[in-house]
């Protein structure tokens, strides 16, 4: 018996830990020759970092969830293998190509397949339909546009007397992942952040620059969205408090929101611009390169049973993500979910326009520097242009050596 | 001989606190309690009430249900039971041994010893994880309670109290112990270390809320359910990817820390008592 | 003049009664010296005068002001603690100069002040020292001076001789006599040894079970005890006492000539001769120097006669002791003085 | 008795402990000295001698530099304010006062909270408009504040939860030292008319002072280590406005997962405490020459 | 037989003597008394016996056997120390047996011998106390029980009393002596008190700045002191001595009847009376109870002489002063004694 070790963070609301452990329990029933161990790791950061400390003494798990955009710094730290080594049989290619082609991006590289796709989301705009009714506004369509999203926001926006805000009309969390939110701005308008070689980045961009001057916009011109760094995770909770009319959060809120939410409220595709968009997002499924032969093939055939559409469907219905095939929308518990609960597919129906998460090379290092562009724009200590300029300077060091 | 005037202002009495005093003892107590009190409303509410107060809010004990359920707790909290006495022990073993070499022996590269031991004072395991991870994967310890341990068995927080504390004890007791025939060791158990039982008390309630409250690395080199501590498992809630529910966090906290407040709640009187007559002061 | 008043003063802490109500005058200018055994009440009367205790009953007068219930620094006190409470970090100058500095009196006052009892206690070369560099003879003067330079009408000290050697002690004793007598001092003064309460005192309260049992002088305290318990406390070596049934030492046929009610008969060991008519048997001697104790049996009951040293006497054998009438003590059945 | 055989039971007693100082202390910490003068491994390209490259990079880093001057407020706030809320906190449940016990457990109730739950806690309290504090500005009629996602409030908000946590432990100290303190200094003083500032100032404090020196030497490493709730409060942000030593130390090592450079920026605050803890060793073994 | 047998023996420190090389013998049964002013050794001494410090020349013998190099359990001594050096954490009856425990004694034993040892010093009811819950006097007699219990050839004392109040030192020293003599035990004593060692030794040796000024009884000690040193450091009030010259008291026309090399005259308060011809003033006196001692000047030198305590003398007054020829104490430039 072969024991195959699986590290796994958690990411959303929910007995995540109990969920996989029944997964795993359930495998190994159906395959004696294999034992899967889950491990529950923490949060993304703790994961990666409990797998890479393991990898770096020479003790690796044999798979693990992990960010999507961490493929690179994986690679490059020589931790992991690309699935192509196991995929044999025409079967296997066929479940390869299963997934939705949006979230094989940040995965495939240099032709290879490096991570699967397995707990998986987009941005989605959640709104408030009592807050919509409030302000004279049809509680069941979502802004569709930006100017939209501006004159409605303004309608939103309640202040009392004194002038002290008591609802904001939109609220995107700009603490834990700013550069994933903005890329939904970015992405509206027409840029993309990074090549997929992940040794350019354009954060310079005009494009990306007015990008940016919309979202601070928002808050120092509309004066619609809250001022200052909004935290990531207080954000739902503004939500359900009403503080908020409209957010962007990720779709793996949904069931929480669900649950929780003391009103109506709907979920929309981010608004448009240039176009529609938005980046996807959540975490992959990678085999550690360290382990042994025998436990990376076990590895290799727990992803493909756990990315089975039955199962991705159920897990969709559990936690909120993404299933990470079209055929998992096929099945009847999903049918039935979403006809019960329409929401539960927005994200999927958002991802044919949806990009590649940032991911480059020394990634979380370039992604620093968005972020803490990001937040100088926001917190207005710099202009937009300025802290793009200054943050392209940093990213074009940083990769100076990957090139 | 002159009668002095009675020009003293009658002073408030040194002992009491005077309503000035009571008051802001009182204020700055409300402020530091102000944690608690709202996590025993968020985990005694239902969600919804999590950040509003209402009088009319209804009591439920689900958030404790919840969290009790989402991690298998009686057992977190016997590996953390475990690790923290198995630390402790250790530690004050280890720690008595090299503390009386250090107050009672004469040899040569003392000093030295003596100050290379106290580099760890501020020498931080935090700072070292990634080598000391490799140390004990190629012990094979990883995954284990005493792995978890291991790198704390020495502190030198405790040899340093330790020593201070046996250098005060009076030559004569030695010396009349010495008359009645008892050897170096013998010395060591039936005089230093009762002698010493405050200065044990005092570090051990350090020794025991630092390791009741470690994070970072527990969450490394622990994989599995067998060897979580409390605080790992308690990191479940606190994960701000999908957004922070209050009530959950609360109750889990709740629920996690009860032991270390009941204990000081009953052994404040002592433990102050202690930490007064240990070399801490 | 009265320095200190007590009217009907007592002392309760829950059930246990630490002095019982209690008239006290003590006079102005005088060496007043709190006698007793240990937890008879001596500090909590002086801890009453003070001020860090409030009486339970009762009104408390120091130069006539009623200051029962005024604080401690407006009674225009000092004191002297039985373990100096010198503190530590200061020097000697700064812990003498502590209350004048609190009292906000002027610099060059201080000084002036200072350098008078600094001197006059002989401290003057120790000014910058720290207690802990200071002989246990030399803290006591520093906390001496630290309550003489206020000027306090009043000084209070509780034993503060008990933490020295025997030579020390005898030495400061003289030292402190002298010092209240030139500065005509009102003093009272906390002790449960009597030789030194004789040596110094003016006026001696003896105290029992939060009672006085007498006030008076020591040569009156030690030639005319008011009871029993006095008479067996004071002294060096304890004054014998004989039971006497009808006119007779009881267990002998040596008759007395004692008053209607007496049952016991006091005599001090220095007041027996050995020319007499009494027998008695030596059972030990006791050498001490300039005198020999000679500890002997009359009838059932031990007797003690101080001898002179050069005396040789051994154990076994019989003696006739003796007495001068006028030096007998006699007792009744409540143990208080005939006379 | 041979004095040899003295000796040997010397090192015989050292040993044990040594064993796990030397393996989990001495030796990672000298790898790390041998780290910081090499290149970070990546794939494929084994590390390479670059000399002092990693503390020249160190110098030319704003994010360091901004961790620096951060984590010098950080600790010239939290050192002096949690130790002197300490003071008063061991004064006030020193003295009688109503419901000391209630006092004494509110005080040290931070201690044995974990920082990870607590964190979370306050940023509710910290949360704009709706959390708690935000609840009692507008009470007054202030305005509402974003104190984690301002630049200007986000390290002295993190600040004060350090204080909260540190402040009631110090007390235990302070009140420790306190109790063995004489009664009748407190009396001489009070003889002489002595006020509550003038005792405390006159007389507990310098007595106090060996404890204050316990304490500070404390009060200074943890202001270099603590950093628990950066993690889950501000994550450094915004824009490095709240990042300190060690949590950036921590996103460099595991985040960027650059060994050469986090083992630089290791060294120096391992030299910032090398020297905290020789101030310890010289100031405590001074301490006790009153006593 | 001999307890304590010193053959050269001497301890030095660096360059600081604490004994220099000394001979001595003390015989067993025997209650010996170290006596001496403060840092003249005694310790030092008592310490070299116990095994607590090696000798750094001369051989030791206990009861004959050389202990020169032994560790102080196999001496076969007990020790009581100053401050009694009891465990505070163990009850009376761990601490009395704690040396039982160590060596392995048996169970049995252990409580019989307890038993008997605290019944005889009246610690029975006392067994579960914790020292700090004794009265001095108390923790006296534990350490005191621990030192008995092992029925040890030689038993050694530094300063047992030295922390007791007059009163209780007073008893405890007529028990601890009582005790000896009952148990004939062989003890060695340490003390800087004179009217302790008086009191309590068979024999006194008395030390000065690490050499030994004389070994006797405490008679001969008093009455025939072999130096001016010893002459002044025994006795409860100083013996006054003043200077002869030209066979005259310096600074007066009063003739003696010195021996030839004689500089000074000692003569001891209790041998002066008021009936002679030497002209005296009185400058003050002293009530003691039983004494009154009256300090005068003759000619430039003080003098004291004890008077009866029923006395009356007023300061200031003339007084003329006698001895016996037999009380004088003569002593030469050298400080010794002339006989
Ligand atoms: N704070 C207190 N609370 C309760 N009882 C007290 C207190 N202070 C003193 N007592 C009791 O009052 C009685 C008298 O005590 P006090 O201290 O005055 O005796 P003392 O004569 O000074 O004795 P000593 O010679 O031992 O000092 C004792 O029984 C004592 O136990
Ligand atoms: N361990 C030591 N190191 C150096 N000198 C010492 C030591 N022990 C004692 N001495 C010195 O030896 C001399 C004699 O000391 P010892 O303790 O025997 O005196 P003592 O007669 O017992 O005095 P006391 O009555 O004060 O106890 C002193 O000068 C003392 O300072
Ligand atoms: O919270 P998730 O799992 O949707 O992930 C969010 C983003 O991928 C973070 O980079
Ligand atoms: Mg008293
Ligand atoms: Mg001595």
């Amino acid at each position: 018996q072969t024991e195959v070790s699986f590290y796994f963070p958690v990411a959303v609301g929910g007995p995540v830990t109990k969920i996989i452990d029944g997964y795993a329990a359930e495998f190994n029933k159906e395959n004696p020759d294999l034992k899967v161990v889950p491990v529950y790791a923490g949060s993304y950061q703790e994961t990666v970092v409990k797998a890479l400390t393991a990898h770096k003494a020479n003790k690796p798990p044999a798979a693990a969830i992990l960010l999507s955009t961490d493929t690179f710094t994986l690679i490059d730290e020589d931790a992991i293998v690309p699935f192509d080594n196991f995929v044999k049989t025409d079967e296997e290619r066929k479940w390869m190509k299963d997934f939705f082609p949006a979230f094989l991006l940040n995965g495939q590289i240099d032709n290879k397949t490096w991570g699967i796709p397995f707990q998986r989301s987009t941005v989605v705009m959640y709104w408030n339909k009592q807050a919509f009714k409030e302000a004279g506004l049809d509680p069941n369509t979502a802004p569709q546009n930006w100017e939209q999203l501006v004159s409605m926001g303004q309608k939103l926006t309640k202040r009392d007397a004194s002038g002290n805000v008591e609802r904001w009309g939109i609220q995107v969390p700009s603490s834990g992942f700013p550069y994933w939110l903005f890329q939904g701005f970015s992405t509206q308008n027409g840029a993309i952040l990074a090549n997929s070689e992940g040794t350019q980045v354009a954060f310079d961009d005009l494009k990306v620059i007015e990008a940016l001057q919309f979202w601070v916009d928002l808050s120092q011109k509309y004066k619609i969205h809250p001022p200052g760094v909004v935290q990531w995770g207080t954000t739902p909770a503004d939500f359900m408090q009403g503080k908020s009319a409209i957010i962007w959060t990720t779709t793996g809120n949904l069931t929480n929101i669900r649950k929780n939410a003391p009103f109506e409220f709907g979920v929309a595709m981010l608004p448009e611009n240039v176009r529609r968009g938005s980046p996807t997002g959540g975490g992959n499924f990678f085999i550690f390169k360290k382990a042994p032969e025998a436990e990376q093939q076990g590895a290799f055939r727990f992803a493909k049973w756990l990315t089975q559409p039955e199962r991705a469907a159920q897990w969709s219905i559990d936690t909120g993500y993404v299933a990470v095939s079209p055929a998992a929308y096929e099945t009847q518990a999903l049918k039935s979910y979403a006809a019960d609960f329409p929401p539960a597919v927005v994200a999927r129906d958002q991802l044919p326009f949806a990009v590649a998460e940032l991911s480059t090379h020394d990634n979380q290092r370039v992604t620093k520097a968005l972020n803490d562009g990001l937040q100088a724009a926001l917190t207005g200590a710099k202009t937009p242009q300025q802290a793009m300029k200054d943050a392209q300077a940093e990213a074009n060091r940083i990769l100076r050596a990957y090139r | 001989m002159t009668a002095r005037a009675y020009t003293a202002k009658p002073a408030s009495s040194l002992t009491e606190a005077g309503w000035l005093g009571t008051l802001g003892a009182w204020v700055l107590a409300i402020a530091w309690i102000l944690p608690l009190l709202y996590a025993l409303w968020a985990a005694f509410h239902p969600a919804e009430y999590a950040t509003t107060f209402s009088w009319s809010a209804p009591l439920t004990l689900d958030n404790f249900v919840a969290a009790w359920h989402a991690a298998p707790f009686p057992r977190y909290f016997l590996n953390t039971i475990i690790l923290v006495t198995g630390i402790l022990a250790i530690q004050l073993f280890l720690c008595t041994l090299a503390a009386y070499a250090f107050a009672r022996y004469e040899f040569a590269g003392s000093n030295v010893l003596f100050s290379l031991m106290l580099v760890q004072l501020m020498v931080m395991p935090e700072i070292l994880i990634v080598r000391n991870y490799q140390t004990l994967s190629s012990l094979g310890l990883v995954d284990t309670l005493f792995g978890i341990g291991l790198p704390y068995f020495a502190s030198a927080f405790a040899i340093f109290l330790l020593r201070q504390t046996f250098k005060t004890v009076p030559k004569e007791l030695v010396e009349a112990a010495q008359m009645e025939g008892a050897s170096t060791l013998q010395i060591l158990r039936h005089v230093y270390i009762p002698l010493a039982k405050p200065t044990y008390l005092a570090f051990s309630l350090v020794s025991v809320s630092h390791h009741w409250n470690n994070f970072l690395w527990p969450l490394v080199v622990s994989n599995s359910v067998e060897s979580r501590p409390l605080t790992v498992g308690l990191q479940v809630f606190s994960s701000a990817d999908q957004g922070i529910d209050w009530s959950i966090i609360t109750a889990a906290t709740l629920m996690t820390s009860a032991p270390l407040l009941i204990g000081f709640l009953i052994f404040q009187k002592q433990f102050v008592q202690s930490f007064m007559r240990a070399g801490i002061k | 003049m009265t320095a200190v008043e007590f009217k009907q003063v007592s002392k309760t802490w829950g059930s246990t009664t630490a002095l019982q109500p209690t008239e006290l005058e003590l006079g102005a200018g005088e060496f007043s010296v709190l006698l007793g055994p240990s937890g008879c009440g001596k500090t909590t009367t002086l801890r009453l005068i003070a001020g860090l205790e409030t009486p339970s009953t009762g009104t408390i007068r120091i130069f006539g002001d009623d200051v029962t219930h005024a604080p401690p620094a407006a009674r225009g006190v000092s004191m002297v603690f039985q373990n100096y409470a010198l503190f530590p970090h200061l020097s000697v100058q700064e812990n003498v100069a502590f209350g004048l500095k609190i009292r906000k009196t002027e610099k060059g006052e201080i000084e002036e002040r200072l350098s008078r009892v600094l001197d006059l206690l002989g401290l003057g070369a120790l000014r910058e020292r720290k207690p802990s560099q200071l002989s246990g003879g030399q803290q006591q003067r520093v906390a001496l001076a630290r309550a003489l330079v206020a000027d306090a009408r009043l000084c209070l000290m509780d034993e503060p001789l008990s933490n020295l050697d025997a030579k020390l002690r005898q030495s400061m004793r003289e030292e402190l006599r002298a010092l209240q007598q030139k500065l005509e001092l009102s003093l009272v003064y906390v002790t449960h040894d009597q030789t030194e309460a004789m040596s110094m005192a003016d006026r001696v309260v003896l105290l029992r079970d939060g009672k006085i049992e007498q006030i008076a002088s020591p040569t009156e305290i030690y030639q005319q005890p008011a009871s029993l318990f006095v008479a067996q406390f004071i002294g060096s070596t304890k004054m014998n006492v004989l039971p006497v049934r009808d006119k007779c030492i009881e267990s002998t046929d040596v008759t007395v000539s004692a008053p209607e009610n007496a049952v016991s008969l006091g005599i001090r060991p220095e007041d027996i001769s050995f020319e007499g008519s009494v027998d008695a048997t030596v059972t030990h001697t006791e050498f001490t120097g300039a005198d020999l104790l000679v500890h002997m049996q009359v009838g059932h009951h031990p007797i003690t006669a101080r001898a002179d040293g050069k005396a040789v006497i051994q154990p076994h054998t019989q003696v006739k002791l003796g007495w001068q009438p006028s030096s007998q003590h006699w007792f009744d059945a409540q143990g208080l003085r005939i006379s | 008795m041979n004095i040899n055989s003295k000796q040997l039971q010397a090192y015989l007693l050292l040993l044990p402990a040594f064993v796990f100082l030397v393996g989990f202390t001495h030796y990672p910490a000298l790898a790390t000295i041998f780290d910081s003068l090499m290149s970070t491994p990546r794939a494929g390209r084994a590390p390479v001698f670059v000399g002092l490259e990693n503390y020249q990079v160190m110098i030319e880093d704003p994010v360091f530099w901004k961790s620096v001057t951060n984590n010098l407020w950080f600790a010239l706030a939290t050192i002096p304010l949690s130790m002197g809320i300490a003071i008063f906190m061991a004064l006030w449940v020193n003295d009688k006062i109503a419901g000391r016990s209630f006092l004494r457990m509110s005080y040290f109730l931070p201690t044995v909270l974990p920082m990870i739950a607590v964190a979370n806690i306050w940023i509710f309290f910290y949360t704009p408009d709706y959390g708690l504090i935000n609840q009692a500005l507008q009470l007054f009629g202030l305005k509402s504040q974003n104190f984690l996602g301002n630049p200007d409030l986000a390290l002295a908000s993190v600040t004060v939860v350090a204080i909260w946590k540190e402040a009631g432990f110090f007390m235990i100290f302070y009140l420790a030292a306190l109790q063995t303190l004489s009664p009748s200094y407190r009396e001489a003083a009070q003889i002489e008319g002595a006020s509550k500032w003038y005792f405390f100032w006159k007389i507990q404090w310098p007595l106090l002072m060996p404890t204050t020196i316990f304490v500070l030497v404390n009060a200074l490493i943890n202001a270099f280590r603590m950093v628990d709730h950066i993690f889950v409060m501000t994550n450094g942000g915004p824009n490095n406005a709240s990042s300190l030593l060690l949590f950036y130390l921590y996103e460099v090592g595991f985040k960027f997962w650059d060994r050469g450079y986090a083992s630089a920026l290791t060294m120096v605050l391992l030299a910032i405490l090398a020297i905290v803890g020789l101030l310890q060793f010289f100031l405590l073994d001074k301490r006790t020459h009153y006593r």
